[in-house]
């Protein structure tokens, strides 16, 4: 008896905490590292290791962590529209050929990569790249606010250190609404529903 | 004085009879009652099916028409949300107020309110668009952030349904420990095993008696004015409103009143079956059941009173939209909804100011039906025909039912009548302590006390 | 099967007999009596005469509980996001009240209810001799003493008019 | 691009708009899990960023007016149009029509490509050197017996074409169901010029129209009602008077001050009874009219009366305001009161304009616009296609079979033809029955240019891939005089596109351009080149002026009903039957959708004793239709009206049977040149059968409820407000509430306002109000089709709307006056949209704040966060929030429909609440630009698509806390108002009520 007794006043406190407290989830999002610029080097994969790697397989096993972080070419120069549009906008094919009519890869494993993206050239086809990060369609980020507040090196904030990422894995779970208002929050700025939401 | 009395609140028994009546109540049932449980279970799949349709299909297959938001669920909602009053009121109020007649019938009505409540706690579920995320409703942390808003009606309802359904089966639940150990002492093999876990221990002994007593009354004293919050929140949900025919200042007594009214007529028409299905005749008596009209007799007078008044108000007010409203509530495309809600309550209550009516279970139950039938009808023209005709008359619609909206207004009886026919089987359906408190144990000396 | 208390248990038809029976033990000096009936009793009530229930301190704890959590709920939860609806105060208490209100009484019945269980719990009947009739028609008193007094208890017991005497325990 | 395009099929047109994120808009549900691709363009392309909106000018081609487009692409998708502010003929606004040929570009029923018939006489698919070799070889051998209709207006196509069919000997007939042949017939008549005048409104201060429904589908229906507004709407000082006459009530005549309903077939005869009463009046006529003068004469007070049956004070009272009050417009010529006697009606117009000295003021000649050679060149084609001396007929953006009346032997004579052939872009009744379907491009996937009137040359654009594999006409053409050589070696152009760049070339060397290129590129970017028209000479009365005659026109058949056919604002000639827009946007004054009704009188209708639904039948001797009826009390007595445009045989899945053609039971005669519409009478009788009618209007009277108010001109120009207005006329005062309610209300609300000035609601934002002018709204429903396109609001279909559960966020609300209580019978319309209330109802019963206050002033409806409870529905008082009961928008957008979806705007899923939002995605587009160009808001940044798309400008759109936003200065205006300001809610919106000419209101 006296086991049910426990269970039963048990029971009226937990009811009582549980209206009184309420946890804030906890948001923490990683902050952009700026990666010191030597320190880059990209290991040497091959598109074997794609498998083992965090992220989803690519058609084409592009490496940011060679473009961005080893050669240190600027997010903008592929991702042209980030700036001044909501969307960053996918380099066109066009825009790999610009380097990839010269460059044909220092070694085996990129030549195979690279040969493909000019195949995919010559035969009109674009490449479709699987997504990484997506938002709910009920939701509208404007990647030109964030970077005119935030400066062009903002990208981390949400995209984590893709300069040293082989294979571009979700760092931050960026449909998860507490994720973008802990930042509002933390930044006093807009936190107006329909900001994103129309 | 001996046990054989005049009073009418005591049944003329001793004690060990009364136990031994009641125990045999949960004895092997008969076959009316198996039927019973069949159509109820039946009615219950009907209304589970119309469920699944709902989430598959849409809302749409209800016979909603803007700007007839709402219609029959809501309509269903409220009035089993009124059944329940009746109950709370019988085992709590007339509790405090020390009134004889309720012993033998107020643990069949507390059950009645606890399936009414449980009953009406899935309408707001079954009728909002997208069933599948009603918890949003609730103020539980989410990583979005966001609580719930508490200047809505909505979400004082769903603190007032849940509270009431909470509070009502606790006191339903603390009312049946001594029952349960009585049936445990009767009981053999399994069924003792089973009444015995449920008894928590109880032996009736001083030490718990004492502080059972107090609590029960503070339950009570608890419950009273909840019962009476609860269709006061509800007839807010109307009255928070703007609509012409919802925004009215009487709404929280109305309903109330209403609440009872209906509550008591659902009483009548169960407990008249029951008493003769479980032959308790001689414990539920006319005498019960004439003050139960009386009561009825009661909140149905104030029913008509607000009927009267609703009109009253919406003429003195001049406000052309009130009067629109009114008018076609009586004479409008849906004046048979209006007309039978004022039978149905405000003139059939007025038959019960005769004694024989009173006495006569026949046309107590008859009369009853048109209770049940009258108060379902008065939301259902509170709130649709309300709805079909506000602010501007381009917009104005009327709705008309689908078999969607009955398939639902079905399942919920099924519901009901699933789990009182339950209870009334597993559980004493009448007070067993209560009664044998009214009735003075022998003594050996003789002379009263 | 917890240790049986020694005492005597003496089963009783008529009300007065049982009381009568209490109201001498009580003269003798026996405290910690039990009595078992199936419905409360005021007659052995005044018999026994114990003080009120505490049962009505955790009804009010409950409900002021209750009263602060609706309304603190509802305050920090409006506040905590603010969102302007129909051109009302972000924190407006009317409607406010009714969260107030309905915590007060759940919170109240479900700590009324957790009070009975605790008080009644406090005394253990452990051991006690019961049976089935108690919640019959028939009032049960258990005297608990020590076997020696046993036999003293019984023939008194017997003198005030019971059905039948036991004694118990080892 | 390249003509007849074989590669090009639509999975690969799809991958060349490679999506962006954004690009489709999916439904709104939280499921985000499914793998998703991104597919970048191959190239990048010059004009495209992925998110922002790219703009190209074009020409609208869904009526002869020629209105200049804006097409709004993103991600090279077509998602909206919109008016090109620098045209002269639609200055940036679009009819509903107009719009919804962005639902003809994605029709899901277009022919996919060329079709030919198989041995078993099936159309089967066929590759488009096959079509062409066919047509050319049936061209080669048919010699100079090949026939061409083309509902081309005039521009390089038709030059091209002309000479085409001339080369080959054939001939060509220009025919436009819609032709307004009498008016052309008439300006030849009274003043010798072979072309339809240009009517300019704005210094008219008496516009008379007879049957001319000039806002729907009379000429140039959105300058008209631009000019219209400008005319009539009140500019502080005076208006315009408004005088319809007609036997119906149409759109145009429900916008009347006054409603003139004269026997059918009379109004010649009111019309130069006027002219004769200005003739005797005014001194200022000119000259040269006094020939009329015994002509005019026989037209008396007397003989008018007898003629048109309307009271004799009545007649007095026209002549006289008419006579008086100048400069003023008089029109006719609608397709609705197209009788045998239209020519007449139109010349004695024309006299009556000429005496009135309007002509080369109000009523302007030299524009040089015309409309094909009519109905009667058709008939003559008929009769040599029945004769069989036709062997290949081409049709082209014509559909004869369907707006020819069956009565007549068109079809037997079309079925003559050895080839016939077809390139329409619809499977419409004529493509069905014919041999070999090479499908045009549609006007947005091609080249091409449009000259609808001397001084204007819009040009259309491809503004995206081709949806389909259609072909040009021109291509087409081109090719198949490759092919058959000989006499049409001629045409050496490789392709249209190139005989288009040398034609405009020419153009610029007119214009002494030295870079044509860029001449070519600013046309291009401009939407071609905008010329006032060429000085013409002033017209005179020509020889031919007196042989007007007022003569009752002859009638058919000998039923008790005149039968009135008219076109219906929405469906036009019938191309609109099949675009889901124009079917559920209400008619504007039926306000029914989807069906096809006939109009009876109450008082008709309870001597029939039939009720609205009720299925009746009109016989007449060509034949007859059933439909349901609706009563309708802007009709005369002795008339059954019924619109036309649906009762198609096919034309794809929305039209195809729905519905029935009010051609039906007229004859096919010929009345001098053109189609006599209202040239029947019919027998009525009841079918016992019944259906609900599938119209948006729940109750046609205000009761008394001041939803639309108006006042008389003396108030409006003393300055009064609304109330004032009413007490000066000696009405009841309309009380709203005492002064010391007000007082409290106000008290209370700033107590309000400082406890909600929390965090973000300091009222730093800016405040976004609308101010709507009833003054100038006419009720076309344009804003309505602007909503649906913008919002990617769906069709909910006839069953539903019959539900009442049609989403239309913004409606137009006609509400009918008098008629029962003596006073005439009148309409007022008002636009409803939600008000964004500062004390909105429906937010605070929201539970879960899906409905709430934005800082900005919005009334927020978050979609994602509604559980659908619908309590805020119930609470507004203007019921302007819609509920998606069913997944709507699952279904109402088949492929390729949901191309048109705008990526800005969520589309909303099952169970959800959604309203107007005063195009929040614009605000915040706006917002983010601003703040890239590190600026704030201008007036005009921001524009919600309803009142980018108002024809009369009647919409005002901006933020109220700022002084020099145009809304602030409109909704001070004294005639502003609040529907239903007694609920004191708070409306952003604020209404400017009509004025009506007179001191009644």
């Amino acid at each position: 008896m006296r086991k049910l007794l426990v269970a039963g006043v048990g029971v009226a406190v937990i009811v009582g905490a549980l209206a009184l407290t309420s946890f804030r989830p906890s948001t923490a999002q990683q902050q952009a590292k700026k990666p010191d610029a030597d320190s880059v080097v990209a290991p040497r994969l091959t598109v074997a290791d794609s498998g083992q790697l965090k992220g989803p397989k690519q058609p084409i096993f592009f490496r940011h962590d060679i473009h961005s972080g080893q050669y240190k070419i600027q997010c903008q120069y592929c991702h042209y529209s980030v700036a001044d549009a909501a969307e960053p906008g996918i380099p066109t094919l066009q825009t790999c050929m610009g380097c990839h009519l010269a460059i044909g890869g220092s070694d085996s494993t990129h030549r195979v990569e690279i040969k493909k993206v000019r195949d995919a050239w010559r035969q009109k086809r674009p490449v479709e790249w699987v997504r990484i990060h997506t938002l709910a369609k009920h939701a509208h980020f404007p990647h030109m606010r964030h970077l005119k507040a935030m400066g062009p090196n903002a990208c981390a904030t949400c995209h984590g250190d893709v300069a040293r990422m082989p294979q571009v894995f979700k760092v931050n779970n960026v449909n998860n609404m507490g994720f973008c208002i802990s930042c509002h929050v933390e930044r006093k700025v807009n936190r107006d529903c329909t900001a994103c939401h129309y | 004085m001996t046990a054989t009395t005049h009073d009418p609140s005591r049944p003329a028994m001793t004690h060990a009879e009364v136990t031994r009546d009641i125990v045999n109540t949960l004895r092997t049932p008969s076959r009316g009652y198996y039927m019973a449980l069949f159509a109820a279970i039946g009615m219950f799949l009907i209304g589970a099916a119309t469920f699944v349709a709902l989430l598959k299909e849409g809302l749409g297959l209800a016979g909603y028409n803007p700007p007839v938001f709402w219609s029959v669920y809501i309509t269903t909602f409220v009035f089993w949300v009124g059944i329940g009053h009746a109950g709370t009121l019988i085992s709590a109020i007339l509790f405090l107020f020390r009134s004889p007649w309720r012993t033998a019938v107020y643990r069949s009505t507390e059950a009645m309110t606890v399936f009414a409540v449980m009953t009406a706690g899935l309408f707001p579920i079954i009728h909002i668009g997208r069933q599948w995320i009603f918890y949003w409703l609730l103020p539980y942390p989410n990583q979005r952030w966001l609580w719930p808003n508490f200047k809505s009606p909505l979400i004082w309802d769903v603190f007032a349904i849940s509270t009431y359904l909470t509070v009502s089966t606790t006191f339903l639940v603390v009312g049946l420990v001594p029952d349960i150990a009585a049936v445990r002492d009767k009981m053999t093999g399994w069924r003792k095993k089973l009444y015995g876990a449920l008894s928590i221990g109880w032996t009736g002994a001083d030490s718990q008696w004492r502080h059972y007593s107090r609590g029960y009354l503070y339950l009570a004293a608890l419950a009273t004015p909840l019962v009476l919050s609860v269709h006061s929140v509800v007839s807010w949900d109307f009255a928070m409103s703007v609509i012409p025919g919802w925004h009215g200042t009487i709404f929280a007594p109305y309903f109330v009143a209403g609440a009872i009214y209906s509550g008591i007529g659902m009483v009548l028409t169960l407990v008249i079956p029951l008493r003769r299905v479980l032959k308790i005749e001689h414990m539920i008596t006319e005498y019960h059941f004439d003050n139960l009209a009386k009561l009825t007799l009661l909140t149905g007078t104030i029913l008509f009173y607000a009927y009267g008044m609703e009109y009253f108000v919406a003429w003195y007010s001049g406000n052309t939209f009130e009067q629109e409203t009114f008018w076609r509530r009586a004479f409008g495309p849906q004046w048979w909804s209006g007309w039978t809600m004022i039978i149905c309550n405000a003139f059939v209550s007025q038959l019960l100011w005769f004694r024989k009516i009173r006495r006569n279970l026949t046309s107590l139950f008859v009369i009853s039906i048109f209770i049940n039938i009258g108060m379902w009808f008065e939301r259902y023209v509170i709130i649709t025909s309300s709805l079909s005709n506000d602010f501007l008359p381009f917009a104005w619609g009327q709705m008309n039912p689908t078999w969607a909206d009955w398939g639902i207004l079905v399942g919920s009886f099924g519901w009901f009548g699933m789990y009182f026919l339950l209870f009334a089987r597993t559980f004493p359906v009448v007070a067993i302590q209560e009664i044998k408190e009214m009735i003075p144990m022998p003594r050996r000396k003789g002379g009263a006390h | 099967m917890a240790k049986t208390v020694s005492g005597v248990l003496a089963s009783f038809k008529y009300e007065d007999s049982a009381v009568d029976a209490i109201k001498g033990l009580k003269a003798k000096g026996f405290k910690d009596l039990t009595v078992y009936s199936a419905a409360p009793n005021h007659h052995i009530d005044e018999a026994l005469d114990q003080p009120v229930s505490w049962v009505r301190a955790f009804t009010l704890i409950g409900a002021m509980t209750g009263c602060a959590a609706g309304f603190g709920m509802s305050i920090w939860m409006a506040a905590d996001w603010p969102l302007l609806v129909g051109g009302k105060p972000i924190v407006a208490i009317p409607p406010f009240v009714v969260l107030g209100f309905e915590l007060t009484i759940l919170y109240g019945a479900l700590s009324t209810v957790a009070g009975i269980l605790i008080l009644s719990a406090m005394k253990s009947l452990k051991g006690r001799a019961y049976k089935p009739e108690f919640s019959d028609d028939t009032i049960g008193l258990f005297v608990p003493c020590s076997p020696e007094q046993r036999g003293a208890v019984r023939t008194f017991l017997e003198g005030t008019g019971p059905e039948e005497v036991t004694e118990h325990g080892a | 691009m390249s003509a007849p395009n074989e590669s090009l099929d639509r999975r690969r047109f799809l991958k060349v708009v490679g999506i962006t994120g954004a690009g489709t808009a999916a439904l709104s549900g939280c499921s985000t899990d499914q793998v998703e691709k991104l597919i970048p363009y191959l190239v990048q392309s010059q004009d495209q960023v992925p998110s922002l909106p790219t703009i190209y000018a074009s020409t609208c081609t869904e009526c002869a007016a020629g209105c200049g487009l804006h097409v709004k692409t993103r991600e090279a998708r077509a998602i909206k149009l919109e008016g090109n502010p620098d045209h002269p003929v639609n200055a940036g606004t679009l009819c509903s029509r107009g719009q919804a040929a962005l639902q003809g570009l994605y029709n899901p029923d277009r022919v996919a490509g060329p079709r030919g018939r198989n041995a078993a006489g099936k159309l089967t698919e066929i590759l488009w050197n096959e079509a062409i070799d066919q047509l050319a070889a049936a061209v080669k051998a048919a010699g100079n017996r090949v026939a061409v209709i083309s509902g081309a207006g005039a521009g390089t196509f038709d030059d091209l074409l002309s000479q085409w069919v001339a080369a080959v000997g054939g001939k060509l007939v220009r025919y436009q169901a819609f032709g307004h042949e009498p008016v052309r017939l008439a300006s030849r008549k009274v003043f010798g010029a072979d072309e339809l005048p240009i009517h300019d409104f704005s210094q008219a201060k008496y516009i008379l129209s007879f049957g001319a429904d000039f806002l729907e589908t009379w000429l140039a229906p959105v300058e008209n009602q631009r000019g219209f507004a400008n005319a009539h709407g009140f500019d502080g000082s005076g208006m315009a008077k408004f005088v319809y006459v007609g036997p119906r009530m149409s759109l145009t005549g429900i916008n009347a001050d006054q409603w003139v309903a004269p026997n059918p077939g009379s109004e010649a005869s009111l019309a130069l009874g006027l002219a004769n009463a200005v003739l005797n009046t005014r001194t200022d006529v000119p000259a040269d009219a006094a020939v009329l003068k015994p002509m005019l004469a026989e037209y008396g007070l007397d003989r008018v009366a007898a003629d048109t049956g309307l009271a004799p004070v009545q007649i007095r009272q026209l002549f006289d305001e008419f006579a008086s009050v100048g400069p003023s417009l008089v029109m006719a010529g609608g397709v609705g009161l197209q009788h045998r006697g239209a020519a007449d009606l139109c010349a004695a117009v024309n006299i009556l304009n000429y005496v009135a000295g309007n002509v080369g003021r109000s009523v302007k000649f030299g524009g040089g616009v015309t409309t094909g050679d009519g109905y009667g060149a058709l008939l003559d084609l008929e009769r040599s296609m029945a004769a069989g001396e036709i062997d290949v007929l081409i049709v082209h953006e014509a559909n004869p079979l369907y707006s020819v009346p069956k009565q007549g032997g068109f079809r037997s004579a079309f079925e003559k033809v050895k080839l016939t052939v077809s390139t329409s872009l619809f499977f419409d009744d004529t493509a069905a029955a014919s041999d070999l379907l090479m499908p045009n491009l549609h006007s947005l996937e091609r080249w091409d240019d449009a000259r609808p009137r001397a001084g204007v040359r819009g040009l259309l654009q491809p503004v995206m891939e081709p949806v389909f594999k259609g072909a040009a006409t021109g291509d087409v053409l081109l090719q198949v005089a490759k092919k058959v050589g000989g006499a049409l070696a001629g045409f050496s152009a490789p392709t249209y596109e190139a005989h288009l760049k040398s034609v405009w070339a020419d153009l610029g060397r007119a214009r002494g351009a030295t870079d044509l290129e860029a001449f070519w590129r600013g046309a291009l970017a401009k939407g071609g080149i905008f010329e006032p028209a060429p000085a013409a000479p002033p017209v005179r009365l020509a020889a031919t002026a007196g042989e007007v005659s007022g003569a009752k026109p002859a009638l058919d058949g000998d039923g008790e009903f005149i039968f009135s056919p008219y076109p219906s604002s929405m469906y036009h000639d019938g191309r609109g039957a099949n675009r889901p827009w124009l079917l559920e946007n209400p008619d504007p004054v039926t306000k029914i959708t989807w069906q096809s009704w006939v109009e009876l009188h109450p008082e008709t209708a309870r001597e029939l004793d039939v009720r609205e639904g009720e299925f009746v039948r009109l016989t007449s001797p060509a034949g007859s239709v059933e439909a349901a009826v609706y009563v309708y009390p802007g009709i005369r007595r002795d008339v059954v009206a019924m619109p036309l445009g649906l009762g198609h045989l096919e034309n794809g899945r929305f039209a195809k049977g729905r519905g029935v053609n009010a051609l039906d039971a007229i004859g096919a005669a010929d009345g001098q040149g053109f189609l006599p519409y209202l040239s029947t009478r019919v027998k009525l009788e009841k079918t016992g059968h019944y259906r609900k009618v599938a119209k948006t209007e729940g109750n046609p009277r205000e009761l008394g409820r001041g939803i639309t108010e108006a006042m008389p001109l003396a108030a409006a120009v003393k300055g009064l407000t609304v109330k004032q207005a009413y007490e000066a006329a000696g009405h009841p005062s309309h009380e709203i509430n005492t002064e010391l309610e007000v007082e409290a209300i106000e008290g209370f609300r700033e107590s309000q306002l400082e406890k909600r000035k929390l965090g973000a609601y300091a009222l730093t934002e800016p405040q976004w109000g609308m101010a709507i002018d009833l003054g100038r709204c006419t009720g076309c429903s344009a804003c309505v089709t602007a909503c649906y396109a913008e919002n990617n609001i769906p069709y909910v279909g006839e069953e539903e709307v019959l539900r009442g559960r049609e989403l239309s966020w913004m409606r137009i609300e006609r509400y009918f006056e008098g008629g029962d209580d003596g006073r005439p019978i009148s309409a007022r319309v008002i636009p409803m949209l939600c008000q964004h209330c500062d004390n909105a109802p429906c937010e605070p019963v929201c539970p879960v704040y899906a409905a709430y206050h934005t800082p900005d002033g919005l009334n927020g409806q978050v979609y994602n966060r509604c559980v659908g409870t619908r309590y805020c529905a119930n609470n507004c008082p203007y019921k302007v929030r819609y509920f998606n009961w069913y997944a709507y928008a699952k279904k109402a957008f088949p492929e390729p429909l949901n191309l048109q979806l705008n990526p800005d705007v969520t589309v909303r899923a099952r169970g959800i609440m959604e309203k107007c939002t005063f195009c929040v995605q614009r605000i915040r587009g706006a917002q983010h630009q601003a703040r890239l160009e590190d600026r704030g808001l201008r007036d005009g940044d921001v524009i919600t698509a309803c009142a980018q798309a108002c024809p009369s400008g009647a919409i005002t759109f901006g933020d109220m806390t700022n002084p020099d936003h145009r809304v602030v200065k409109a909704a001070k205006n004294h005639r502003g108002y609040h529907v239903l300001e007694e609920v004191n809610v708070r409306p952003a919106v604020t209404y400017l009520a009509k004025v009506v000419p007179g001191s009644e209101a």
